[in-house]
Protein backbone atom coordinates (compact mmCIF):
# COMPACT_ATOMS: atom_id res chain seq x y z
CA UNK A 1 0.00 0.00 0.00
CA UNK A 2 1.43 3.60 -1.28
CA UNK A 3 2.12 6.09 1.75
CA UNK A 4 -0.55 7.97 -0.19
CA UNK A 5 -3.02 5.25 0.40
CA UNK A 6 -2.34 4.37 3.38
CA UNK A 7 -3.19 8.23 4.46
CA UNK A 8 -6.28 8.46 2.49
CA UNK A 9 -7.38 5.09 4.66
CA UNK A 10 -6.06 6.83 7.62
CA UNK A 11 -8.23 10.17 7.54
CA UNK A 12 -11.16 8.28 5.93
CA UNK A 13 -11.17 6.58 9.22
CA UNK A 14 -11.11 9.36 11.45
CA UNK A 15 -13.99 10.78 9.91
CA UNK A 16 -16.30 8.03 10.38
CA UNK A 17 -14.74 7.60 13.98
CA UNK A 18 -15.18 11.03 15.05
CA UNK A 19 -18.42 11.59 13.28
CA UNK A 20 -17.38 14.16 10.77
CA UNK A 21 -18.17 12.57 7.42
CA UNK A 22 -22.15 12.35 8.66
CA UNK A 23 -21.29 15.91 10.28
CA UNK A 24 -20.50 17.30 6.79
CA UNK A 25 -23.88 15.33 5.44
CA UNK A 26 -25.89 16.83 7.75
CA UNK A 27 -24.42 20.60 7.55
CA UNK A 28 -24.88 19.80 3.72
CA UNK A 29 -28.48 19.18 4.09
CA UNK A 30 -29.44 21.60 6.50
CA UNK A 31 -27.65 24.77 4.08
CA UNK A 32 -29.69 23.01 1.45
CA UNK A 33 -32.71 23.76 2.74
CA UNK A 34 -31.86 27.15 4.68
CA UNK A 35 -30.68 28.31 1.04
CA UNK A 36 -34.13 27.28 -0.74
CA UNK A 37 -32.87 24.66 -2.84
CA UNK A 38 -34.32 22.28 -1.10
CA UNK A 39 -38.07 24.35 -2.06
CA UNK A 40 -37.02 24.89 -5.44
CA UNK A 41 -36.51 21.28 -6.06
CA UNK A 42 -39.75 20.91 -4.72
CA UNK A 43 -41.45 23.15 -7.26
CA UNK A 44 -39.18 21.19 -9.77
CA UNK A 45 -40.60 17.74 -9.49
CA UNK A 46 -44.16 19.37 -8.87
CA UNK A 47 -43.82 20.91 -12.60
CA UNK A 48 -42.78 18.30 -14.16
CA UNK A 49 -45.45 15.92 -12.86
CA UNK A 50 -47.57 18.54 -13.85
CA UNK A 51 -46.74 19.01 -17.52
CA UNK A 52 -45.78 14.95 -17.66
CA UNK A 53 -48.88 14.03 -15.88
CA UNK A 54 -48.77 11.81 -12.80
CA UNK A 55 -49.86 8.72 -14.50
CA UNK A 56 -46.35 8.82 -17.05
CA UNK A 57 -44.04 9.60 -14.43
CA UNK A 58 -42.05 7.25 -11.97
CA UNK A 59 -39.87 8.03 -9.26
CA UNK A 60 -37.30 7.03 -11.38
CA UNK A 61 -38.26 9.44 -14.15
CA UNK A 62 -38.93 12.05 -12.62
CA UNK A 63 -35.29 11.54 -9.99
CA UNK A 64 -33.92 11.76 -14.17
CA UNK A 65 -35.47 14.35 -14.64
CA UNK A 66 -34.53 17.30 -12.20
CA UNK A 67 -30.75 15.58 -11.32
CA UNK A 68 -29.14 18.03 -13.22
CA UNK A 69 -31.07 21.35 -12.23
CA UNK A 70 -30.44 20.18 -8.94
CA UNK A 71 -27.09 20.02 -9.47
CA UNK A 72 -26.52 22.88 -11.19
CA UNK A 73 -29.20 24.86 -8.34
CA UNK A 74 -26.50 24.09 -5.58
CA UNK A 75 -25.21 27.70 -4.61
CA UNK A 76 -21.45 28.45 -4.56
CA UNK A 77 -21.67 29.99 -1.22
CA UNK A 78 -22.65 26.56 -0.04
CA UNK A 79 -20.31 24.55 -1.83
CA UNK A 80 -18.09 27.01 -0.49
CA UNK A 81 -18.32 26.43 3.03
CA UNK A 82 -18.85 22.74 2.78
CA UNK A 83 -15.03 22.83 1.25
CA UNK A 84 -13.67 25.00 3.79
CA UNK A 85 -15.14 22.91 6.58
CA UNK A 86 -13.67 20.02 5.22
CA UNK A 87 -10.22 21.73 4.38
CA UNK A 88 -10.32 23.00 8.60
CA UNK A 89 -10.77 19.52 9.24
CA UNK A 90 -8.07 17.61 7.34
CA UNK A 91 -5.71 20.34 8.36
CA UNK A 92 -6.33 19.63 11.57
CA UNK A 93 -6.21 15.80 11.75
CA UNK A 94 -4.40 14.76 8.86
CA UNK A 95 -0.80 15.62 9.99
CA UNK A 96 2.32 14.83 8.33
CA UNK B 1 13.50 17.66 1.33
CA UNK B 2 11.45 18.95 4.17
CA UNK B 3 9.66 22.02 1.95
CA UNK B 4 9.30 18.99 -0.83
CA UNK B 5 7.25 16.96 1.71
CA UNK B 6 5.58 19.41 3.09
CA UNK B 7 4.35 20.21 -0.67
CA UNK B 8 3.59 16.66 -1.70
CA UNK B 9 1.56 16.96 1.47
CA UNK B 10 -0.09 20.24 0.44
CA UNK B 11 -1.40 18.89 -3.15
CA UNK B 12 -2.46 15.69 -1.42
CA UNK B 13 -4.79 17.10 1.04
CA UNK B 14 -6.14 19.60 -1.62
CA UNK B 15 -6.58 16.73 -4.46
CA UNK B 16 -8.28 14.85 -1.41
CA UNK B 17 -10.79 17.55 0.01
CA UNK B 18 -12.07 18.03 -3.43
CA UNK B 19 -12.86 14.51 -3.75
CA UNK B 20 -14.13 14.04 -0.20
CA UNK B 21 -16.38 17.05 -0.99
CA UNK B 22 -17.42 15.81 -3.99
CA UNK B 23 -18.53 12.55 -3.01
CA UNK B 24 -20.47 14.41 -0.34
CA UNK B 25 -22.34 16.65 -2.54
CA UNK B 26 -22.90 13.98 -4.91
CA UNK B 27 -23.72 11.46 -2.23
CA UNK B 28 -26.25 13.75 -0.54
CA UNK B 29 -27.80 15.38 -3.60
CA UNK B 30 -28.22 12.15 -4.89
CA UNK B 31 -30.50 11.01 -1.35
CA UNK B 32 -32.25 14.67 -1.13
CA UNK B 33 -33.16 14.31 -4.53
CA UNK B 34 -34.88 10.77 -4.35
CA UNK B 35 -36.42 11.65 -1.08
CA UNK B 36 -37.91 15.30 -2.64
CA UNK B 37 -39.28 13.00 -6.19
CA UNK B 38 -40.56 10.09 -4.17
CA UNK B 39 -42.52 12.26 -1.24
CA UNK B 40 -43.46 14.66 -4.16
CA UNK B 41 -45.33 11.87 -6.53
CA UNK B 42 -46.88 10.27 -3.26
CA UNK B 43 -48.31 13.77 -2.49
CA UNK B 44 -49.43 14.28 -5.77
CA UNK B 45 -51.08 10.51 -5.90
CA UNK B 46 -52.52 11.69 -1.74
CA UNK B 47 -54.22 15.33 -3.66
CA UNK B 48 -55.78 12.97 -6.79
CA UNK B 49 -57.22 10.33 -4.38
CA UNK B 50 -58.71 13.52 -2.36
CA UNK B 51 -59.35 15.16 -5.27
CA UNK B 52 -61.12 12.06 -7.13
CA UNK B 53 -62.97 11.09 -3.62
CA UNK B 54 -64.52 14.96 -3.57
CA UNK B 55 -65.60 15.18 -7.03
CA UNK B 56 -67.12 11.55 -6.79
CA UNK B 57 -69.39 12.72 -3.57
CA UNK B 58 -70.17 15.75 -5.31
CA UNK B 59 -71.63 14.09 -8.99
CA UNK B 60 -72.93 11.46 -6.46
CA UNK B 61 -74.89 14.84 -4.52
CA UNK B 62 -76.10 16.47 -7.76
CA UNK B 63 -77.42 13.08 -9.15
CA UNK B 64 -79.55 12.71 -6.06
CA UNK B 65 -80.83 16.38 -6.42
CA UNK B 66 -81.38 15.87 -10.13
CA UNK B 67 -83.45 12.70 -9.44
CA UNK B 68 -85.14 13.95 -6.69
CA UNK B 69 -85.83 17.33 -8.33
CA UNK B 70 -87.76 15.30 -11.39
CA UNK B 71 -89.54 12.97 -8.66
CA UNK B 72 -91.05 15.33 -6.54
CA UNK B 73 -92.02 17.41 -9.35
CA UNK B 74 -93.94 14.68 -10.95
CA UNK B 75 -95.00 13.48 -7.80
CA UNK B 76 -96.89 17.00 -6.82
CA UNK B 77 -98.03 17.26 -10.24
CA UNK B 78 -99.59 13.75 -10.35
CA UNK B 79 -101.21 14.22 -6.55
CA UNK B 80 -102.59 17.85 -7.83
CA UNK B 81 -103.88 16.30 -10.92
CA UNK B 82 -105.40 13.40 -8.68
CA UNK B 83 -107.05 15.98 -6.24
CA UNK B 84 -108.52 18.22 -9.07
CA UNK B 85 -110.42 14.80 -10.61
CA UNK B 86 -111.39 13.50 -7.37
CA UNK B 87 -113.31 17.42 -7.06
CA UNK B 88 -114.29 17.35 -10.62
CA UNK B 89 -116.15 14.11 -9.77
CA UNK B 90 -117.59 15.15 -6.03
CA UNK B 91 -119.08 18.35 -8.56
CA UNK B 92 -120.61 16.25 -10.83
CA UNK C 1 -61.45 25.36 -15.92
CA UNK C 2 -60.01 24.14 -12.44
CA UNK C 3 -58.60 21.02 -12.14
CA UNK C 4 -62.13 19.87 -10.12
CA UNK C 5 -64.58 20.74 -12.50
CA UNK C 6 -62.42 18.84 -15.23
CA UNK C 7 -62.78 15.65 -12.52
CA UNK C 8 -66.19 16.07 -11.72
CA UNK C 9 -66.90 16.43 -15.81
CA UNK C 10 -64.57 13.39 -16.58
CA UNK C 11 -66.73 11.34 -14.12
CA UNK C 12 -70.27 12.36 -15.13
CA UNK C 13 -69.01 11.76 -19.20
CA UNK C 14 -67.75 8.23 -18.35
CA UNK C 15 -71.29 7.34 -15.99
CA UNK C 16 -73.30 8.91 -18.90
CA UNK C 17 -71.50 7.10 -21.76
CA UNK C 18 -71.88 3.83 -20.12
CA UNK C 19 -75.24 4.08 -18.96
CA UNK C 20 -74.46 3.57 -15.36
CA UNK C 21 -76.21 7.82 -14.68
CA UNK C 22 -79.11 5.95 -15.76
CA UNK C 23 -79.12 3.30 -13.50
CA UNK C 24 -77.95 4.75 -10.74
CA UNK C 25 -81.28 7.09 -11.07
CA UNK C 26 -83.18 3.94 -11.31
CA UNK C 27 -81.41 2.34 -8.21
CA UNK C 28 -82.28 5.70 -6.38
CA UNK C 29 -86.09 5.69 -7.75
CA UNK C 30 -86.38 1.59 -6.69
CA UNK C 31 -84.30 2.57 -3.47
CA UNK C 32 -86.79 5.68 -2.47
CA UNK C 33 -90.12 3.68 -3.36
CA UNK C 34 -88.54 0.76 -1.05
CA UNK C 35 -87.79 3.08 2.03
CA UNK C 36 -91.42 4.55 2.19
CA UNK C 37 -89.75 7.65 0.94
CA UNK C 38 -92.57 8.10 -2.13
CA UNK C 39 -95.13 7.13 0.68
CA UNK C 40 -94.39 9.61 3.18
CA UNK C 41 -93.95 12.57 0.36
CA UNK C 42 -97.19 11.60 -1.08
CA UNK C 43 -98.66 11.82 2.97
CA UNK C 44 -96.58 15.16 3.21
CA UNK C 45 -98.18 16.69 -0.06
CA UNK C 46 -101.93 15.98 0.98
CA UNK C 47 -101.34 17.50 3.97
CA UNK C 48 -99.75 20.65 2.66
CA UNK C 49 -103.05 20.43 -0.05
CA UNK C 50 -105.61 20.29 2.82
CA UNK C 51 -103.72 22.73 5.03
CA UNK C 52 -103.57 25.36 2.51
CA UNK C 53 -106.83 24.46 0.38
CA UNK C 54 -106.25 23.32 -3.10
CA UNK C 55 -107.58 26.27 -4.81
CA UNK C 56 -104.96 28.17 -3.05
CA UNK C 57 -101.88 25.45 -4.11
CA UNK C 58 -100.21 25.95 -7.70
CA UNK C 59 -97.40 22.99 -8.78
CA UNK C 60 -94.23 25.37 -8.02
CA UNK C 61 -95.96 26.56 -4.88
CA UNK C 62 -96.03 22.92 -3.55
CA UNK C 63 -92.40 21.57 -5.07
CA UNK C 64 -91.40 24.38 -3.10
CA UNK C 65 -92.72 23.72 -0.47
CA UNK C 66 -92.26 20.24 0.02
CA UNK C 67 -88.40 20.08 -1.53
CA UNK C 68 -87.08 20.25 1.36
CA UNK C 69 -88.85 17.46 3.13
CA UNK C 70 -88.17 15.09 0.26
CA UNK C 71 -84.24 16.10 0.47
CA UNK C 72 -84.21 15.85 4.41
CA UNK C 73 -86.39 12.30 3.94
CA UNK C 74 -83.66 10.38 1.88
CA UNK C 75 -82.33 8.07 4.08
CA UNK C 76 -78.28 8.23 4.19
CA UNK C 77 -77.73 4.52 3.86
CA UNK C 78 -79.75 5.17 -0.01
CA UNK C 79 -77.31 7.83 -0.31
CA UNK C 80 -74.25 5.84 1.20
CA UNK C 81 -75.18 2.85 -1.40
CA UNK C 82 -75.22 5.10 -4.48
CA UNK C 83 -71.93 6.55 -3.49
CA UNK C 84 -70.40 3.50 -3.27
CA UNK C 85 -71.59 2.05 -6.49
CA UNK C 86 -70.17 4.82 -8.54
CA UNK C 87 -66.96 4.47 -6.41
CA UNK C 88 -66.97 1.07 -7.72
CA UNK C 89 -67.85 1.89 -11.08
CA UNK C 90 -65.14 4.40 -11.29
CA UNK C 91 -62.70 1.94 -10.05
CA UNK C 92 -63.43 -0.44 -12.37
CA UNK C 93 -63.84 1.74 -15.66
CA UNK C 94 -62.19 4.81 -15.58
CA UNK C 95 -58.85 5.97 -15.58
CA UNK C 96 -59.46 9.55 -14.62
Amino acid sequence: MSKESQMRAAINQKLIEMGERERLKELLRAKLVECGWKDQLKAHCKDVIREKGLEHVTVEDLVTEVTPKGRALVPDSVKKELLQRIRAFLAQHATL
Amino acid sequence: EEARRRQEHEAFLAQFSFSLFTEIVHTVLDETIKETATAEIQQAVNEKAECVAKCTEEVCSSLVEDTLNADIAALVEGILDAELQRIHKYIK
